[in-house]
């Protein structure tokens, strides 16, 4: 608890990407049914975890994010059939290079979150802020210019 | 640089308990656009519509950004409500300020912020929408069936009732499938023929129906509502026109009585002629010629059928034919098939005739049968006593190489059936099934399976049979184990049955590529949603219908063949289609013609052609995606797999998330 | 030159405000910009260009249109055509950019062009450096001896400037307004055929100087049509257009052989033009 | 005249350090490029070419120029009949500019080769020119330029052709002139700036006697190498001031291009290249407008909406040679834009580079002599 | 050598060929470039000696486009290059006539001059055909160096000398191949995070985004780059802050993914010797540890791995932190 209150003055950004058909539905839930998450993170609504460029992912850490956040349809659920497959390899493969770089881990996730699975949208992102918390601010990636 | 209003909602308390609505009306009215900004208590009654509607006009308002619930909520109502103002309705975007603020946050101050941010990264978003346009394409009120077994002919009949007309393409010589091969149907054991056959007759008389046997799918292009189908009519040799179904030339054939041509309908337990007609309630009844075996074709020489034919129907120069037809909808119903056992050699089934499948028992039993309906040992052609059956023989494999991952559904059903009839024309017979698990949910299921159990006395060994041996005797050795008593097991028998998996029919992984319908690792065409959508590919426009989605039995099949049909009628029942506008969209002069979209694409919509291009004064050929609009789903895989960024999304443009994105973090 | 007096670098803009805009045709505005606290920015002279921009999206030189004997304001006519001014024309009054200039040489107003008879030939958004001279010119009438204007788009809605021509040029003393559209269209009595084509009919003596802007292609089958009719490259002028950047002869871009267009143009005699390379 | 031994660089280094802000070759991850010298640095005058030339320190890669911050004026809610004016015409965002901070403390730029400083002189021209770019003027008022003499010249200098004498940086437009001869470094200082820096630091310097004689011995050295240097006779007849018409045409173009890449390699490695570019960068204060350097060598160099004026890379290619070797000297009495320092010949990606353009048109020259 | 230039004089000669692209002698003894070949008296300057590297597939976008055949020499290597731009229709095969020319490494003059060789007057045993050591005449005498050492590092870790695809194939080759070729890749792997970050931080701070390794990459073969592209939003052009050039370094990487033959290009030409293919064999390494094995430009009709997927791939977090375990 000590740790928390003494962290208290930092609050991480955090970009979620969120596919209209589950993950966004399941944010909805987590809002219906009042799951909090901390208000660190804040959500992009795009048609599929497949529209996910990784130059968004980087645009938002070169702004001044401190942890990017995917979230898609469950693999084989996809509202397109194959968005999230593309999705999940590209990912792995951009999420692999930002560790080989120096990037410390955790600071992108995937997650797949159907639209029932409010309860897993919103333990997820608490989970997430509390990483991204840990780590502290995004030095690695940020953009001089955006830091002031 | 857009004229924008935001309008914040109070949603009563809801949004306005936690989120201080009036600073975020303040706040937001410095970003650049912003004209108006305000706030009402139900942005989504009438009277916060009307708001929106004047303020469009008085401030002659080109984009919205409404913070209220989630767009999937009121998206479009908002939209609507544009529309009415005389605004395009794509020029509104939602920020989400209910579910995901003020009801997950509960510090006043934090939750305002945030709605500022989250309105702020929608005011961004909307400077650089653009209008957008549903797009309209006409509807070819024609509807094709492939495959004419018992789900296409439900689903053709049901489309052909509406009014509509149908195309069936078989590529057998007659409709009627796998459900005509079968005897009796669980679990009310009414006989196959029976109910089949009238349906088979409604179908040949049906004014709405055309009906393509020995024929087959060419080419496909087009899209939803405009296909362009090629398809194959196969050379019969026998003029349709003039043949009046006698029969006479089977009879005659000289290959009938020699007796080579193993019958594709009796699965090779009986012979059949060159000149033949699958099966007595054949529909169309009018024989082809098998050109492979026919001694005419193959020498040149016979000719008796021709000579025979009362009508002169027999026609040896008849070619084969292709015609093209347009259809608005295709429905996929090419049905299954049993899996080769080659790879099973521990059943024996290779070795012994008297190792049979059971659709080969179905055969047997069948009074239109080989054996008339006299249950019989293909070997000595005795009587059996001691019959085992043997389930799950690949399905539910764990190792893929050998057979199919998944449960085919109707063996444990069709075996109970199996057995309670034979116990009831032979009761003295000893019926044995080895299961791994019996299923038997399903309306009347379980209560038919009990019986084979209770009143039939039918022996159920939990347990995996190892081996089937041929004994010298001429009989076979079963050896198993009960899985229950961990026994080991070894039993004689004069027949074993094999509940072969089922798998889609072969054929069906070529059409699925001409009609760029997914297909899953099992060759089952993919359903466009497995729950919401599970008769539609994700394709628009293709459907699906039968086994050739998954395994199921026939009450299951025709209801979703009458579900298939009735998607397709809702489809033909339109003059034009409304297409999505948020399609993808390509810039001819940055794209590199390398296919990697068309590629990720899962809809097909996606193809190149040679454009000429006008790029900065430069007039060069190019080869450049097209995007069909029709096709396009909108989902924008594409534009991530685009490296150049010559492919965008409209509604979800790079520029637009990428500001979404710099406004959230700003 | 530009003036640096206020010792802000020549790369730094001022801020203008834009004060006012007419849309001229479905793909030109004209937009009038002043300082924020009023009055014009700067002086220049016709022909001269200035850089206009909208912070975070891009800069570009644009010809000042309207005439330095314009006391109030300064005038840009703009074609709707890239990035840059697809923004542009999405701004409102009341909306501020940025303007650094003014750029380049001028056209000889008080020295070549000075007692001559001028004949002005544009093509379409060609007219909006031209306008610039007319206007002084007519401003300044006892200066110049008869003034022919030959301009023409590619249809009546493209004219650029209409009501003004109609209202004051063709109005004024010696001034003969010749117009042309490419193709007939309903309500247009006016002549209708290429700019090239109508100038051979009319048939203009050599007795002036011709002054010449508008796309690459007419000004190429103008330059060969006034040769016909017995013109020098001595006595045609004309402005070339590349793309700018810094304006000041420094970064490159719009360089041709030894001239900088941006410095030592846009304005040149078109037997200077032959002296360049031919990279314009 | 000064000297201090090799092994006390650092000491030097140093002392520079103290007082300005040192602009020298460093070596970083096996490369050797001009930066801000920090202790701990690794200063590498052995080098004779770093990888970039020192016009950085006068005309940086990157440059702000100025920032425009955006003051939002909240939207005048007016009703009735004028809302739509109202709402068009209220002054909305107003734009403040923030000019660039001009360099206004002196800074020591050391170790740059002969061929460098005049480098500079050739940059002068450009943006000493009226109109006068201040960003580079003040970096030129307070810069002092520490040349070096080129102990071993290699074979891809040809510095020499352009009257450029890498045996002796006291003939350079540099303000001191040092020359690195077997273990010691020999400093002397030419100009009054140079007398300044090295009053300054003094402290730092040994005696040395025999400096004359090993400067002479030295030079000799050098030139002698110089002269042995394969392009060392390269002729540049053909080119310079007003030859424009028989160049510009010539076949030989489509010839020497074909390999280009179009990269801008030659043009960021070379020290007289100075095209910019001026672009706007958003960042949560404003937008900050910088200068970057640009290659006439990139296909979108001239591209405007509606076209370009060099569509081809065989015009970019020849716009940067023709710029060089005579729009350039057309300009400015003849001085060639290049300075042999042959950093295009050691790093061009496909080995194309000004000396070759020059020898092809020199065998041009014979080919049609014969015929 | 000479049998090439016979071959292609007389695929010019008997009308097969109209062009062919190779290598034209520079004006240093190490500096040849790609060039066009037309006229009999042009192959005069016609060379093909180890420091002939640069990967010609590329140039046959452009010589693809003009009227008749073009011939291009490619190296082993080059071939996969050509393969993979078959597949993204980027080259016309019917315009193409490639010839297969035998490779025994290529070399880097950047070798020589880290060995301290300078004023270098005229090099022997270079040739294709020799198998000797390297020896450099010059002005400060004669050194001397094995052919190997001075070898490029790509070619340490060669993909083997069969070209993948051909019209007809001419000289020998030896193989070059005597390392892993994902040993960098693992040392790299192996670092804490802070070194890693450090080494990358340290070697891209050198780069001045000159785009040689965009241009030069037969991957790269956008008409127009993302990275200049105005309508994304995504234009970049210099190294304003650290991060602009770690971004275009991984995209750029990322885009060519799977389509990367791993030439070694983007290293060869990089001015500031920044290993940028480090970051592509990252990739690749990766890719065949998710996907499966996967050499691009092997079969022009393989899909690439980020154009495809199994239902069973690996989770994006089960990407990372392999190293930890």
């Amino acid at each position: 608890m000590s740790m928390n209150e003494e962290k208290k003055e930092y609050r991480p950004l955090i970009v979620a990407f969120c596919c209209n058909w589950c993950s966004y539905a399941g944010a909805d839930l987590a809002g219906s049914s009042r799951l909090s998450y901390p208000a660190d993170v804040k959500i992009i609504r795009v048609p599929c975890s497949g529209r996910v460029n990784p130059m968004f992912i980087l645009r938002a850490f070169e702004r001044g994010a401190d942890g990017v956040i995917i979230c898609g349809c469950h693999p084989g659920d996809c509202h397109y059939s194959t968005g999230n497959y593309y999705a999940r390899r590209r990912m792995a493969l951009l999420f692999s290079m930002l560790e080989y770089i120096g990037v410390e881990n955790g600071r992108t996730r995937v997650e797949w979150c159907s639209a029932a699975e409010g309860a897993k949208f919103s333990k997820t992102m608490n989970e997430f802020c509390e990483k991204i918390q840990s780590l502290g601010e995004n030095v690695r990636l940020g953009d001089l210019r955006c830091k002031n | 640089m857009q004229k924008i209003g935001v309008f914040v909602c109070h949603c009563g308390t809801n949004i306005a308990a936690t989120v201080d609505v009036k600073k975020v009306v303040e706040l937001v009215r410095y970003e650049p656009g912003v004209v108006f900004a305000d706030d009402y208590m139900y942005m989504c009654s009438e009277a916060g519509q009307e708001k929106i509607i004047e303020a469009i006009k008085e401030y002659g308002l080109t984009g919205l950004v409404i913070c209220s619930c989630s767009p999937r909520m009121h998206e479009k109502t908002f939209r609507a409500c544009a529309e009415k103002a005389g605004l395009n309705p794509y020029m509104v975007e939602v920020a989400n300020i209910r579910e995901q603020c003020s009801w997950i946050h509960k510090d006043r101050e934090e939750a305002t912020k945030k709605a500022v941010i989250l309105a702020r990264a929608a005011i961004a978003k909307v400077n650089l929408n653009t209008p957008l346009k549903e797009g309209e394409s006409p509807v070819t009120k024609r509807a094709l069936v492939i495959g004419g077994g018992i789900a296409g002919i439900q689903t053709a009949l049901d489309i052909a009732d509406a009014g509509y007309q149908v195309d069936i393409v078989e590529k057998e010589p007659s409709i009627g499938g796998r459900m005509s091969q079968f005897d009796k149907t669980f679990p009310t054991l009414d006989c196959a023929s029976c109910i089949l056959t009238p349906k088979m007759v409604e179908v040949n008389q049906h004014p709405n129906i055309t009906l393509y046997t020995y024929s087959e799918v060419e080419k496909v292009s087009g899209y939803v509502g405009n296909f362009d189908v090629d398809i194959r009519k196969k050379a019969r040799s026998v003029d349709f026109d003039k043949c009046t179904g006698c029969g006479e030339c089977s009879t005659k054939c000289p290959l009938g009585k020699i007796g080579k041509i193993p019958s594709e309908f009796d699965r090779g337990l009986k012979n059949r002629p060159a000149i033949y007609m699958p099966f007595a309630q054949a529909v169309p009844a009018v024989p082809v010629i098998d050109r492979e075996n026919c001694t005419y074709f193959k020498t040149g020489k016979c000719g008796v059928c021709a000579k025979i034919c009362p009508s002169k129907a027999v026609d040896y120069e008849q070619k084969d034919e292709i015609v093209t037809v347009k259809y608005g909808a295709i429905v996929v119903a090419t049905g299954f098939d049993i899996i080769n056992l080659d790879k099973f050699g521990e059943y024996a089934y290779n070795e012994s005739p008297d190792v049979i499948t059971s659709i080969e028992l179905e055969r047997l039993m069948n009074a239109a049968g080989p054996t008339g309906g006299h249950l019989e040992r293909m070997s000595d052609h005795k009587q059996p006593k001691d019959i085992v059956f043997i389930q799950c023989v690949g399905s539910r494999c764990d190792s893929e190489e050998k057979g199919k991952p998944y449960c085919s559904k109707v063996c444990c059903m069709y075996t109970a059936k199996h057995a309670m009839l034979i116990k009831d024309h032979w009761p003295d017979t000893n019926i044995t099934v080895f299961y791994i698990d019996v299923r038997t949910p399903g309306k009347n299921f379980d209560e038919f399976y009990r019986r084979a159990v209770e009143q039939y006395h039918v022996n159920y060994i939990k347990g995996q049979v190892g081996k089937v041996k041929p004994q010298p005797d001429g009989s076979l050795m079963v050896q198993a184990a009960d899985l229950l008593d961990g026994k080991q097991i070894n039993m004689k028998a004069d027949m074993v049955v094999l509940a072969a998996a089922v798998e889609p029919n072969p054929g069906v992984r070529k059409i699925a590529t001409m009609l760029t319908a997914s297909i899953d690792n099992n060759n089952f065409l993919t359903e466009a949603h497995a729950k919401l959508r599970p008769v539609e590919s994700p394709t628009a426009g293709i459907f699906l219908s039968g086994m050739a989605q998954g395994p199921k039995d026939i009450p299951e099949t025709v209801s979703q063949a009458g579900a298939a049909a009735v998607k397709v009628i809702g489809l033909l029942a339109k003059d034009k289609l409304k297409t999505n506008p948020c399609t993808a969209q390509c810039d001819t002069l940055l794209c590199n013609g390398c296919s990697t979209c068309a590629n990720v694409c899962p809809y097909g919509a996606i193809t190149y052609d040679d454009v000429q291009v006008m790029d900065h004064g430069l007039r060069e050929t190019r080869r450049v995606a097209q995007v069909n609009l029709a096709l396009c789903q909108g989902c924008g895989a594409c534009t991530s797999a685009c490296p150049s960024g010559a492919m965008d999304l409209q509604g979800f443009s790079n520029r637009q998330i990428t500001t979404e994105v710099d406004a959230i973090c700003r | 030159m530009c003036d640096c007096s206020n010792g802000r670098d020549i790369l730094v803009p001022q801020v203008g405000v834009i004060t006012g805009i007419t849309q001229e045709t479905p793909d030109v505005k004209t937009f009038r910009v002043n300082a924020p606290e009023g009055g014009k920015l700067f002086e220049h002279m016709p022909g001269q260009c200035a850089m206009v921009c909208i912070p975070g999206v891009s800069e570009g030189m644009f010809s000042i249109t309207s005439s330095p004997t314009n006391k109030e304001y300064q005038e840009f006519s703009i074609k709707r055509c890239g990035l840059l001014t697809e923004q542009l024309h999405g701004l409102r009054v009341g909306d501020m950019v940025t303007v650094r200039g003014p750029y380049g040489n001028n056209f000889p107003v008080e020295t070549e062009f000075k007692g001559k008879n001028l004949l002005f030939i544009a093509g379409g958004i060609g007219l909006a450096p031209l306008r610039s001279v007319i206007n002084y010119c007519l401003d300044n009438r006892e200066n110049y001896g008869r003034i022919d204007i030959l301009y023409g788009s590619r249809s009546a809605d493209d004219l650029v400037k209409l009501q003004e021509i109609q209202e004051v040029w063709m109005k004024a003393p010696n001034v003969n307004v010749y117009l042309t559209i490419d193709r007939e269209q309903e309500g247009w009595d006016g002549h209708v055929g290429f700019v090239p084509t109508y100038l051979k009919e009319i048939g203009f003596s050599t007795d002036c100087i011709g002054i010449v802007c508008g796309p690459p292609i007419m000004i190429k089958f103008v330059l060969q049509g006034l040769k016909e009719l017995g013109f020098k490259d001595e006595q045609i002028y004309t402005t070339l257009e590349l793309r700018m950047k810094c304006g000041v002869g420094k970064c490159g871009r719009c360089n041709i052989g030894s001239k900088y267009v941006c410095k030592d143009g846009p304005v040149f005699r078109f037997d200077q033009i032959d002296e360049l390379p031919n990279e314009y | 005249m000064y000297s201090i031994s090799k092994n006390n660089l650092d000491s030097l280094y140093q002392a520079i350090a103290g007082s300005y802000d040192l602009f020298m070759p460093i070596k970083t991850a096996g490369q050797t490029n001009y930066g801000f010298w920090k202790d701990g640095d690794e200063g590498d005058i052995d080098t004779l070419k770093t990888v970039r030339s020192g016009k950085d320190a006068f005309f940086p890669q990157v440059e702000q120029l100025y920032k425009v911050s955006r003051e939002f004026i909240p939207a005048d809610v007016a009703s009735g009949e004028d809302a739509e004016k109202a709402a068009d015409t209220a002054l909305r965002t107003k734009l403040n500019i923030t000019p660039g901070k001009l360099v206004d403390q002196d800074f020591v730029i050391f170790g740059m080769r002969p061929c460098d400083v005049r480098a500079i002189e050739v940059m002068d021209n450009v943006f000493l020119a009226d109109p006068v770019d201040s960003y580079y003027r003040s970096r030129r008022e307070h810069g002092i330029v520490v040349a070096l003499a080129c102990h071993e010249p290699e074979e891809s200098c040809f510095c020499t052709i352009f009257g450029v004498d890498p045996a002796d940086p006291s003939k350079a437009k540099a303000d001191v002139a040092t020359w690195l001869v077997g273990d010691r470094l020999y400093w002397k200082p030419i100009s009054e700036k140079g007398e300044a820096l090295t009053a300054k630091i003094s402290s730092v310097f040994e005696d040395a006697a025999d400096a004359e004689s090993k400067v002479e011995e030295e030079k000799a050295y050098i030139e002698n190498i110089a002269k042995q240097l394969p392009n060392a006779e390269l002729s540049l007849e053909g080119w310079g001031a007003g030859k424009t018409d028989e160049r510009f045409d010539s076949k030989v173009w489509d010839k020497v291009y074909k390999g280009c890449l179009g990269c801008g390699t030659c043009t960021f490695v070379c020290p007289t290249c100075q095209c910019y570019d001026i672009k706007d960068y958003t960042t949560k204060d404003g937008i900050q407008r910088y200068r970057c350097w640009d290659s006439c060598m990139y296909s979108d160099f001239t591209l405007m909406a509606g076209g370009q004026n060099r569509q081809t890379q065989l015009q970019r290619f020849r716009q940067r040679f023709m710029h060089k070797l005579v729009y350039y000297p057309t300009n400015n009495d003849g001085m060639f834009m290049c300075v042999g320092c042959g950093r295009c010949v050691e790093k061009c990606p496909q080995s194309l580079n000004i000396v070759k353009v020059i020898k092809a048109f020199a065998n041009e020259k014979e080919v049609s002599a014969d015929v | 050598m000479q049998e090439l230039i016979d071959r292609l004089k007389e695929l010019i000669a008997d009308g097969t060929i109209v062009r062919a692209i190779g290598w034209k002698k520079g004006d240093m003894p190490y500096n040849p470039e790609p060039a066009y070949f037309t006229e009999a008296e042009d192959f005069d300057d016609f060379v093909y000696d180890g420091f002939c590297g640069a990967n010609l597939s590329k140039m046959m976008i452009e010589a693809g486009k003009l009227e008749g055949k073009t011939a291009v020499c490619l190296k082993p290597c080059d071939t996969y290059s050509f393969n993979q731009l078959i597949r993204e229709h980027r080259v016309n095969r019917e315009n193409t006539y490639i010839i297969g020319v035998g490779c025994r490494g290529k070399l880097d003059i950047e070798k020589a001059r880290k060995a301290g060789i300078k004023g270098i007057k005229s090099i022997s045993g270079v040739e294709i055909e020799g198998d000797g050591d390297v020896v450099f005449d010059t002005i400060y005498g004669e050194k001397k160096m094995a052919y190997k050492d001075l070898m490029l590092d790509r070619c340490h870790v060669c993909k083997g000398k069969e070209h993948v695809i051909y019209d007809e194939l001419i000289g020998q080759s030896q193989d070059t191949d005597d390392a892993d070729r994902f040993e960098e890749v693992r040392k790299i792997e192996a670092m804490t995070p802070d070194e890693r970050f450090a080494y990358f931080k340290t070697e891209l701070s050198k780069c001045i985004r000159c785009n040689a390794c965009r241009n030069v990459c037969p991957a790269c073969s956008c008409r127009k780059c993302v990275f200049d592209n105005t309508k994304f939003d995504s234009q970049q052009k210099a190294n304003v802050d650290s991060f602009e050039e770690k971004m275009f370094h991984i995209i750029r990487a990322f885009h060519v993914a799977g389509r990367c033959t791993d030439c070694g290009e983007c290293s060869r030409v990089c001015p500031e010797g920044i290993p940028l293919h480090l970051f592509n064999r990252k990739f690749i390494k990766d890719i065949d540890d998710f996907y499966g094995e996967f050499q691009a430009g092997k079969d022009p009709e393989a899909q690439s791995p980020l154009t495809d997927f199994t239902f069973e791939d690996l989770e994006p977090k089960d990407a990372v932190g392999r190293g930890d375990k």
